[in-house]
């Protein structure tokens, strides 16, 4: 390599920059200097100190940046700390819910919550057997009601609709997902008295409330996972004599596969929440019932609900039974996400 | 296995936008035919009337006849799946299916299509239509890995392999090696060679020693302006065509003096 | 694990005959009183299963009115014109029978507030009206002073929290404010809160968590339900009380029955409260109803009804209920009343 | 499978794997069985689904119309309809707004920061984290939002009403519980985060590599990038993410009755004990006790919430089509 | 406006795979230098560390010096937007933004840098811009429409026009043909031959004949085996590679006798 020392000539693409620790510095004075001030003034407080030193680092390190690397560097710097602290700040709520669910429900959270239901049962113990299998249910009977229609229809949209009808179905569906879920709810209830007479709350209304919520989030992602398969793969397909139906079948789902079950799930998340359309449509009981067309079923988030609301004498033991029954619905959430994210990349396409 | 084309004057249209004007031509069997032409000019419009695969673009349709060994492609109840599984085709880029194998590649078209093979006889298929596709040495080993594994020559001659599985008497090939380097491309020319002893073979190019190097017949098509239909102007036997075509146009093409 | 064993293994110990479903809805008031007659009554026979749905004493009515349930639980009793025989056409309720109210709950409404350092607060009737009505708005306000001289009360915003639902909590302390303080409290009682504005949650468990979580907070609910909160001793004549469960049930049987409306059976038993009832009485009371129909279409259901309600009313039930649930037990005479109109049940 | 459709050959020499022209009258489309079953399904499912809407809307509007021409003094809330309605409208659009404008640009960031800032590894399980919170139910928003939030608040609250009390926002006595409109819309904001945080990474992530290096190529910075080739590119995608999640904020009920002290009031202070309702909560919380007409009334309000939906919906396509040729999707 | 190149052996890496290995070469202001070789030597690779633009890519590192008129782009301190506003950059499929007029799509990297044109300047900009990419006649009407609305080739001209708008002083082209027909790839090597008056211009292609065209000097890259990094094996001037290589290799690729 070069041995004479070179004259010394700045680099031309050398902009100003910032050497790396300039920024935890700057964000630690900043912090700090906060905290001192509010400090001296005798407000000092954790929240907001983070709030305005975030505000005063953010100043400050645009001024740094604009003054040493130039105004597009600057800009963009303070995109990044935007972006970061966007992050950063719905990362709060996050793990503040999930703390106090975890903190409040795992007192709860043993063997005979899970192998009791509450039938006979007043104040402290109890579990939640019937209200989980009536999540089951009902979540797993909208599951079965939503997905094939759901992904039918988007089907439909994506390799068939044209023109009006499939203009219609995809307006429509967006309106669908703004149906208020209590609404589907007294939907449902409604439906199932004009077929089984009055005061029939079952795990299938409930459901069929439910998947009036589901399908069009099911149809929505589909529909964009389905839009994502290359148009080639299609006309391969096409070109080797298969026809459509086949080529839907065999390429276009196997390929979209990891998609459609991500969407799936969430919508699966989206619904197995829901409280208000199964007060409605499901009803209310503490005996487990495992028959879904006959009988009032119970299912977690009602659980939930209902144990916030109707705390006896002894509150506690309901409110702890309520956030334990919380926590076990984000469990089984997080279990199905799991579980279907396995699949999807057993089925995702090899390669690339 | 290898039949003859015949487009008694074709009209392909998209909606109400007519892409290519009044093509008449004959394709015999076992030879190879290459289309030339300016970009736009609808020489992948018109390859794919060939085995109606322009049907798949919503609002496309063709006036005319094209008639393979006599039949009418375009007759009435004639299916079109029937159509391309006689006549298959090759696209620009390689387009293995990604969630198959080499070898579930090669046999998509058989079992797409739901027929049940024997192990013995799809193990002979793949390598028959592997070695056809001159690939067979290739991946061998690894028949069981996915298709996009492999690179971009070699999955272009997976398609072609795929494409011959069915065993079809025709083959369309639109600009097969654009996406390709000179070596790939070279295989692939070699193959459209011996593909031609047995099937009938249409190939687009934009690649004029391409086609000079692997054609029996030239066509040129080309459009006589911005938004008006693309025609096709001269067809003949491409030594012809290279050396003393009839029409201007065709040698301005050729001889890159186009304008 | 607690689920009943199979009806038909033999494995009953108890010997009891009754088995089924039956369904009531209604009052959340009610709700765990309602839980525990329901455990007591399934313990003892391990064959039925008695759902009651806390759904609300309207939605309770509805239900019971439209035959969705076999009873209902209503914080108000329902009206002669509800307990005709023609509004009750579609329930399962036998064609020309009517439906009785059945006093089967009571429950004292404690005034509750959160305010820190005041452990002791004294208020009379105008004062919590004129709270609640946003004409006092601070702790230190000389009307509040002058009834609690003791009390280190701050110079800090009152904030009333008042139910956001249609309840009958509401409509009976509205009740109360309008009988004793007319002049500060102009409203009909209604289950409607009649004041637009002012801090409101839904539920008993809403307004004891907004109180609890709020500064300066101060909220009426079931008593049973106060926990650790601060409770108000509320001015009756000249003594300022503290609510119990014997001075709640005492206003039951200082009052009459409803008779004005209408026709009702002999053996309804709808209660019009008088909360200026002069003794130990706390005045702030809410009766809740069972609602069952004089005579079923199904003799199976109505052998059902009687035996659950007839146990939620008997001292057994009461006791259970009061210990389990907070609730006032019914005094001996009006269990009386109670079990004989059930006997009439058919 | 593959059953020819042809009619035996009149041309006889001609080959026999084409099927022959057929005599007169037959179809001029030919399609096989399995084509017709799954076309009929599929499109059977997309009409199923318009129909199932029908009937939600048939249901709203059959059970809502009794409200609406009963008269005044049979209907269990003393108002004429839209009287009654109109601050339930009023809140529900106006919380929902709140939440969308708040939840949008987080969104917005966070999907960034996964799609285009954090490390690839990072990426992927920061991306799960988020779609945790989709999984948590709204009744635990509910309990967290009375629980943690509201106390958090109430401090902000009156140091709004001391400072920015001028503000016709942060007039009015602030809420001693936190209870208030923000709140809710806090609450409905975190909701709705993680739906548009995913549909709009998803778009990010879809943004050619092409267009993403032709601007960085042109000297672009990665904010300059992202300005340039990224959110252009992704504006649909991000205004039906945020559709979706105003979607969702419009008809979130239990949430909203747990954390919200309500009232019948059109106002748009923010830290105030007298917030308007929205018609899903209020629709939880007077159900329980509607009897005859109210019920109707209640189904009326409903209504009135699905067609806020739909022009809401309307706009966005509107606001969609309308630079459609200029848009990323060529 | 044009500068020279050093490239001081240069390892890319992708990861831990080395792409490409040992690369030390000079390109001269003001010429085209072309680079050819098969399909995964590394030639992409290789030319986006010209302007850093490998960075983009997750992983991607270089290891040793590439000087541009003695100033190291990977020198400490260097900022890569400086970089790729002096070294501009065509790629193999055109790709203007989408959302954007020609107009804007001409101004893309001029607005970033804050300035705020007038009017009439920007209007010339514009048109020296488009007039130097050969494009001025063909949209000089339809300035405000999307530039997705053009032909391939067009398209490739707007590129082109974008990156010479923001005036660098050396422009690589990855490809810039490979995607169009020949009229128009006639169109852009008609450009190049212009555009070597003011800018240094380095092009990857697969096209000999391109290269032999437009080009002064010649690189020639290859790889040992599948999986090894590619090597820079032979350059020098065009005429000199294409008649008489000193590496039998190269040869063997020129002629198409390779492997
Ligand atoms: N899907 C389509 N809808 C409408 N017009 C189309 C469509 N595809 C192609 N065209 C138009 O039809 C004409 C012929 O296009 P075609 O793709 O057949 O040309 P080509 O000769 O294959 O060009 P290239 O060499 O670039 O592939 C062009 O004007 C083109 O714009
Ligand atoms: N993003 C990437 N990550 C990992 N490896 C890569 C990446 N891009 C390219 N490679 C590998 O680097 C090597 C060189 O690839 P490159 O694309 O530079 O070749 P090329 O000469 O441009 O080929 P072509 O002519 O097909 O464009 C190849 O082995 C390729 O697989
Ligand atoms: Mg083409
Ligand atoms: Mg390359
Ligand atoms: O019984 P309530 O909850 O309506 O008071």
């Amino acid at each position: 390599m070069a041995t004479i020392a070179a004259p010394a000539r700045r680099n031309l693409y050398t902009a100003g920059k910032l050497p790396v620790w300039v920024l935890p510095v700057v964000l630690a004075t900043a912090l700090v200097l906060t905290g001192l001030l509010f400090a001296a003034l005798g407000a000092f407080g954790i929240g907001r100190t983070v709030v305005i030193g975030a505000i005063v680092f953010t100043i400050a390190m645009v001024l740094i940046s604009g003054a040493v690397e130039g105004a597009r560097k600057a800009k963009d710097r303070l995109a990044t700390i935007l972006v970061t602290s966007a992050f950063c700040l719905a990362l709060l709520p996050l793990v503040s819910v999930v703390f106090e669910t975890l903190s409040k429900g795992l007192p709860r959270f043993d063997i005979e919550f899970f192998t009791y239901s509450m039938r006979s049962i007043v104040g402290a113990g109890g579990g939640a057997v019937h209200a989980i299998t009536g999540t089951l249910w009902t979540t797993g009977i909208a599951t079965v009601i939503s997905v094939p229609i759901g992904i039918m229809a988007a089907i439909y949209l994506v390799e068939y609709g044209r023109g009006r009808l499939a203009r219609a179905i995809t307006f429509f569906v967006d309106v669908m997902t703004g149906i208020p879920s209590i609404v589907a709810g007294l939907f449902a209830y409604a439906l199932f008295v004009i077929f089984f007479g009055p005061g029939t709350k079952t795990a299938i209304a409930g459901a069929v409330a439910l998947s009036v919520l589901m399908i069009p989030i099911v149809v929505r992602s589909a529909e964009e996972m389905l839009r994502l398969v290359a148009n080639e793969l299609r006309e391969a397909a096409y070109a080797l004599g298969v026809p459509k139906w086949r080529t839907v079948v065999k390429v276009v789902l196997p390929t979209s596969v990891g998609g459609l079950i991500t969407g799936v799930m969430l919508a699966v998340a989206r619904v197995i929440g829901e409280t208000a359309p199964l007060l409605v449509a499901a009803g209310f009981t503490q005996s487990l019932n495992s028959n879904p067309v006959n009988g009032p079923m119970m299912t977690l988030p009602v659980f939930v609900f209902r144990s916030y609301a109707d705390q006896g004498q002894d509150a506690q033991a309901y409110l702890d039974r309520a956030w334990t029954g919380a926590l076990t619905l984000i469990l089984i959430v997080m279990v199905l996400n799991l579980t279907a994210r396995l699949i999807a990349s057993r089925f995702a396409p090899k390669g690339r | 296995m290898s039949k003859r084309i015949e487009v008694h004057d074709l009209n392909v249209y998209y909606g109400k936008f007519k892409a290519v004007e009044g093509v008449s031509l004959t394709v015999e069997p076992r030879t190879v035919t290459a289309f030339i032409g300016p970009s736009g000019c609808g020489k992948s419009t018109f390859i794919r009337t060939l085995n109606r695969m322009h049907e798949v673009i919503p609002g496309a349709y063709v006036e005319g006849r094209v008639l393979l060994d006599g039949d009418n492609l375009y007759g009435p109840g004639v299916d079109p799946v029937r159509v391309r599984r006689t006549v298959g085709m090759v696209f620009q880029r390689p387009n293995p299916f990604p969630t198959m194998s080499i070898k579930e590649n090669v046999l998509a078209g058989v079992r797409l299509n739901g027929q049940r093979l024997s192990a013995t006889a799809s193990a002979d298929l793949v390598e028959r239509s592997l070695r056809g596709a001159n690939l067979w040495n290739e991946v061998k080993d690894r028949l069981n890995s996915p298709g996009s594994g492999l690179s971009g020559g070699q999955q272009q001659r997976l398609c072609i392999a795929r494409a011959i599985a069915v065993q079809p008497e025709v083959i369309l090939m639109d600009e097969p090696c654009s996406a390709l380097d000179p070596i790939s491309t070279i295989a692939i020319e070699d193959l459209i060679g011996e593909l031609k002893e047995q099937y009938t073979v249409v190939i687009v190019t934009h690649n004029m020693q391409q086609a000079a190097r692997v054609s029996d017949q030239t066509a040129f098509f080309n459009l006589a302006a911005q938004g008006k239909p693309g025609r096709l102007i001269e067809i003949g036997s491409t030594e012809k065509i290279f050396s003393n075509p009839d029409e201007k146009a065709t040698e301005d093409y050729i001889t890159g003096r186009f304008g | 694990a607690n689920e009943a064993p199979d009806p038909g293994t033999g494995g009953g110990t108890t010997g009891s005959s009754l088995s089924g479903q039956l369904a009531g809805a209604g009052s959340s008031a009610m709700a765990s009183a309602q839980e525990t007659w329901a455990a007591e009554f399934q313990t003892k026979n391990p064959g039925v299963t008695v759902n009651y749905s806390p759904d609300g004493s309207g939605a309770g009515r509805e239900a019971f009115a439209g035959g969705g349930v076999d009873f209902a639980g209503s914080d108000r009793a329902m009206k002669p014109e509800e307990v005709a025989p023609d509004a009750l056409a579609s329930s399962r309720c036998a064609p020309d029978s009517m439906a009785i109210n059945l006093p089967v709950y009571i429950s004292p409404i404690a005034v509750i507030y959160n305010l820190e350092g005041v452990e002791e607060l004294n208020l009379d009737a105008a004062t919590v009206a004129q709270i609640f009505s946003g004409k006092i708005t601070k702790w230190n306000d000389p009307k509040i002073k002058a009834q609690n001289a003791d009390a280190q009360l701050p110079d800090l915003n009152i904030t009333a929290v008042h139910r956001a639902d249609d309840s009958g909590t509401t409509e009976n302390f509205t009740e109360y404010l309008s009988q004793l303080a007319s002049k500060d409290w102009p409203h009909e009682p209604d289950g409607v809160w009649p004041i637009e504005g002012g801090e409101a949650a839904p539920q008993t468990s809403g307004v004891v968590d907004a109180v609890t979580n709020g500064t300066g907070t101060i909220g009426y609910a079931d008593a049973s339900r106060a926990g650790d909160l601060g409770v108000a001793n509320i001015k009756v004549g000249d003594k300022y009380l503290k609510y119990s469960p014997e001075a709640a049930a005492a206003i039951v049987d200082a009052s009459p029955l409803d008779t004005e409306g209408g026709e009702r059976s002999q053996y309804d038993l709808a209660y019009k409260l008088d909360r200026k009832a002069s003794g130990d009485v706390y005045p702030i009371v809410l009766v809740a109803y069972a609602i069952a129909c004089e005579k079923y279409k199904d003799a199976k259901a109505a052998e059902l009804v009687k035996s659950y309600l007839g146990y939620l009313a008997s001292t057994e039930g009461q006791a259970a209920a009061s210990e389990k649930a907070g609730a006032a037990p019914l005094s001996a005479e009006l269990s009386g009343k109670v079990a004989e109109s059930i006997a009439a049940i058919s | 499978m593959s059953s020819s459709t042809g009619s035996p050959g009149t041309a006889g020499a001609a080959s026999n794997e084409l099927p022959q022209p057929p005599g007169p009258g037959q179809a001029r489309e030919v399609r096989r069985i399995g084509d017709r079953i799954f076309s009929g399904l599929s499109t059977g499912s997309g009409i199923a689904i318009l129909a199932v809407l029908a009937l939600v809307a048939g249901f709203l509007i059959l059970q809502g119309i009794p409200a609406l021409t009963s008269p005044i003094e049979d209907l269990q809330y003393k108002q004429p309809f839209f009287e009654y309605v109109a601050p339930f409208a009023f809140g529900t659009v106006w919380a929902a707004f709140l939440a969308l404008v708040m939840a949008v640009p987080v969104a917005i960031g966070i999907a960034l920061f996964i799609s285009h800032y954090a490390p690839r590894r990072l990426a992927t399980s920061l991306g799960y984290v988020i779609d945790l919170l989709a999984a948590v139910p709204s009744v635990v928003f509910g309990l967290w939002g009375i629980g943690v939030l509201a106390p958090l608040m109430q401090p902000v609250y009156r140091w709004l009403e001391d400072n920015l009390g001028w503000f016709p926002l942060f007039a009015g006595q602030a809420s001693g519980t936190g209870r208030t409109i923000l709140t809710a819309a806090i609450v409905l904001a975190v909701m709705i985060l993680p739906i548009v945080t995913a549909l709009s990474r998803e778009v990010f992530l879809q943004t050619p590599r092409l267009h993403e290096e032709a601007a960085l190529a042109l000297g672009a910075t990665r904010w300059e990038m992202i300005r340039m080739a990224v959110l252009p590119f992704s504006r649909s995608g991000i205004i039906s993410a945020a559709m979706l999640g105003l979607g969702r904020a419009l008809g979130e009920t239990m949430a909203v009755a747990m954390v919200l002290s309500p009232s019948t009031v059109i106002s748009f202070v923010l830290i105030s004990s007298t917030n308007p309702n929205t018609i899903a909560a209020n629709i939880a919380l007077s159900f329980p006790e509607s009897y005859n007409l109210g019920v109707n009334q209640l189904i009326a309000t409903g209504l009135v919430l699905f067609v806020i939906t739909l022009a809401v919906n309307m706009l966005a396509r509107w606001i969609v089509s309308r630079r459609k040729e200029f848009s990323g999707a060529n």
